[in-house]
């Protein structure tokens, strides 16, 4: 089946490429927004295993409408468990939790995530949420995936603040002497898919009829074509995004 | 037993004061967004307001100017956007923060909660965030020698939360989404419960399962039904997304929201005002609109 | 009223003295056995507000029937709440649970608790069924509260293994420092009252028609006449024992 | 989703191994008798046992001689008097011990649980009894300079537990007293349970408060009703508390437990035998003395 990407929102190609990823885990700790949609979307299709573990304690949701808040009624309504933050924030420490996906404000080169400050943290041109669970999150998670929209003004070369630690050589050494795992693995754009090296993010594959040109558009990392072919799809990831409604 | 029921004038009169440290409930679901209000009313000051994830409740008690510090892991509007009243004290320093994140400040409660002055955790030691709190500090597992942050015990002086039902003498029934509300009320020196119904203690006995905090911890308990909106109750009513979406346009401004808060705060002598002001065309659709999370009352 | 104590068990006369020093408390942490009958019955008489807890998690119920485990069928029933046990040892740790009572194989002079080995501990004579909960309360609950059947072999000079701390000069000391509470300060027999002073146990008072030979008798402490007169029993304590069947 | 149920047979035999360190559930309530029979009947040695209070189910497995040591904060028959396979056991010294207290395994299993290596607590640092626990270290607090004991996590292979249901594919329904079950089967790698009854998982998102165990933390789920014989189960049936002092005669006389295994354990091929063996009036005076502790099956 051939896939004509652009018919679809940028978000939705995130979650659609997000999806593929979440094969083969058994629980995803998710936040709201576009990381609850793509494991949704992977529950529904490519990963009917998938436990979705929200930080307000519900587990085994399946949220098919907008959700505003982890603590929403739709994330309550159909979970086959609701315990608490502890519990959650728990299983996630001592590494219960297979796999969790981050999105934020700016990320750089090494998967180190801001959603604190922009500017300096005193003296910020923009003070936003801070943290909630995102460095804990990217801290603990044995396996993380990055989800960001394609919006060159988040993509830099140093984050203002480090949130959420992200990897790469010298990060994953500290990760190492510390009992941490490695931290951001993968990162999903809406039109390619990245992987973490020693030396930082690298271009791993596009989604069909996109350019490199425009996969790297704005990123201010230098970057060499992808190392493997365009990104595949499973048919039935396409077939269930019209059961979401977002 | 003694009847610990109460107005929330008298709750908030007899138990808070200037310059305490407020637990304040609600994970998404049953925020005690009526209860706080009366800490607007009564002009208590100085106070440290902490929680893991706080939302537009935060952000008016902050814009009452009657906050000196908020301990949080995250403070905005879930989704639609930031706390400008949060963004513009900040810029302004006319308040302080300490920054944790939401595992750390649940962990923290937790450790109050366990009788400990610390918990070690694995969490806040790499990337800016250790930094954020000047005083943190490391301690060395004596039996693996790894290395974890130790985060100390926050034990607030006062919870407020808001649950479904009580009885009068303090046994507070609740279900749903709970988040870190149960941690952080039982960290605390004290609790003041508001719920939508104050049931029977045969009604509590039936199902213990479902008491959270049990009476000898209660300071106080009042009946006030819909005091958790625009947040919402499992088996009552829904949120009032729509609420916290034109709260983000009102909140940019500050005439806007003063006459905000003048509205749906100061203005208010009781609950059932408080109901009125709501609305019976959204309550009906409140009401309605509980996505299956049914009443088990 | 005049009350005749011998007319009732050693174990009833136990409950009823130590009912009355349960006066002015609100939480209760029990054991099954005597101090369970003890609570019960102050909750019946002289201190309604009594709210019992029990180290398998139920709390406030009111056990009238006899129980074998603190898990049994009657203490589930009539719970008020029933939680898990570490939130019940959290609120005792946490200083949350004003009074505990506590019985044992054996005591001595300074309030030292044996359940563990009659013997040496590596070689015992007897090896008993260990600290459960018992050295727990000891350390941390603000005010304890023992309760023993006054069988001479039961009360010795040292304990053979301390499983649960005790007070007095020395021990008060290292829990200071230590910041743990006083340890025990009331130890209740069938017979007689005594209370925690630096030397160790000394001879408060005694039920009504006891004499002092009675009330010491096998025990192998130097005491001295009692410090106070004999102990009161509010009469709402003899009428509430009808109600509990054990 | 996977279906997790299983036979006994296939679910002990898949996961249990030799030399494995297991958490039996239970505490008073909910004890899992029949599953844990299966090890005795298929002789796994070498095991450790753990719980904080331990009844006569640690007896039988201690008398069967499958177990190298146990770690416990109390071993006994309660109310009724000793454990007397293990006191003989200690005695010939065929039998390791570590020995803590009730709270202090539970905080054992909390710190595993929590994915650290240690908690403090202000317990086992006077007595006796930090002596039983040679490797047991101390630690100060950073930042009140406080002394705690470390209580070193306690991270068991596997538990066994038994609930009142679950659905085919693990989410584990529980209600009534838990004790340290739920912390305990958390703290472990793998999770085995038998349960009273399977029931749709539709069933289960009716009440999701009253899980305890989610999915994918099971690795299989057994139906054994009166698997928790002669403890109890809230809502199903009643304590025996004349099979535990029945109990204490039999195993103080090892010629008349080994007829007591023989008959209870070995001999009993499924748990409608089980049933059997229990016998119709026994059954049906349990069923009928809830003590109403109701069904809310």
């Amino acid at each position: 089946m051939k896939i004509d990407y652009r018919e679809y929102s940028p978000n939705k190609r995130i979650a659609i490429i997000a999806a593929s990823e979440l094969v083969g885990h058994k629980s995803c700790f998710v936040g709201i927004g576009i990381p609850s949609d793509a494991a949704c979307l992977a529950k529904l299709s490519v990963e009917p295993e998938l436990n979705l573990i929200y930080e307000s304690g519900a587990i085994g949701a399946l949220p098919l409408s907008k959700s505003y808040s982890t603590g929403s009624p739709s994330i309550a309504h159909g979970a086959d468990m609701i315990t608490d933050s502890l519990t959650v924030f728990s299983d996630l420490q001592a590494g219960r939790i297979d796999v969790g996906l981050l999105s934020a404000a700016q990320i750089d080169k090494f998967g180190n995530l801001n959603s604190t400050v922009i500017g300096g943290y005193d003296d910020p041109k923009i003070r936003m949420v801070g943290s909630g669970g995102a460095h804990d999150i990217a801290c603990l998670i044995p396996n993380l995936i990055i989800l960001m929209p394609h919006d060159p003004r988040r993509f830099v070369d140093t984050v203002d603040f480090a949130t959420s630690p992200g990897s790469g050589r010298d990060i994953k050494k500290i990760r190492e002497q510390l009992n941490l795992p490695e931290g951001p693995s993968v990162l999903i754009t809406d039109k390619a898919k990245f992987i973490m090296s020693d030396d930082g993010w690298l271009l791993h594959s596009m989604l069909d009829n996109f350019t490199f040109a425009e996969a790297t558009e704005g990123l201010p990392w230098s970057l060499k074509p992808p190392i493997s072919g365009p990104i595949e799809t499973d048919p039935s990831i396409i077939s269930a995004l019209a059961q979401i409604n977002y | 037993m003694i009847d610990k029921t109460s107005t929330v004038q008298h709750a908030i009169k007899n138990n808070v004061n200037a310059g305490d440290t407020i637990f304040i409930g609600g994970f998404g679901h049953l925020i005690p967004f009526y209860l706080s209000h009366e800490l607007i009313r009564q002009k208590i000051v100085d106070l440290t307001i902490c929680r893991s994830g706080a939302d537009i409740l935060f952000d008016q008690l902050i814009a009452s100017e009657i906050v000196k510090k908020i301990i949080f892991g995250y403070v905005g509007n879930p989704t639609v956007g930031l706390s400008h009243s949060f963004s513009r004290a900040y810029k302004k320093k006319s308040i302080e923060i300490e920054e944790w994140t939401n595992q750390s400040i649940i962990m923290r409660l937790h450790a109050a909660r366990m009788g400990v002055s610390f918990v070690p955790s694995k969490i806040l030691q790499i990337g800016d965030k250790p930094s954020n709190i000047a005083y943190l500090k490391q301690i060395t597992c004596p039996y693996t020698g790894h290395k974890f942050s130790a985060i100390p015990a926050l034990k607030p002086d006062i919870a407020l939360i808001h649950a479904q039902c009580a009885d009068k003498y303090g046994n507070v029934q609740m279900w749903g989404i709970d988040g870190d509300t149960i941690e952080g009320a039982l960290a605390s020196d004290k609790i003041i419960v508001s719920v939508e119904k104050i049931i029977s203690n045969s009604k509590i006995k039936e199902s213990p399962e479902k008491t959270v905090i049990p009476s000898h911890r209660v300071s106080n308990i009042i009946e006030l039904p819909w005091g958790a909106y625009p947040s919402y109750v499992s088996g009552y009513y829904s949120r009032d997304d729509d609420h916290y979406i034109e709260y983000d346009a009102t909140s940019r401004d500050e005439d806007k929201l003063s006459s905000y808060l003048k509205n749906w705060v100061h203005d208010v002598r009781n609950i059932k005002e408080y109901k009125k002001i709501i609305g019976n065309t959204k309550i009906k659709e409140l009401e309605e609109g509980l996505c299956g999370v049914k009443n088990e009352d």
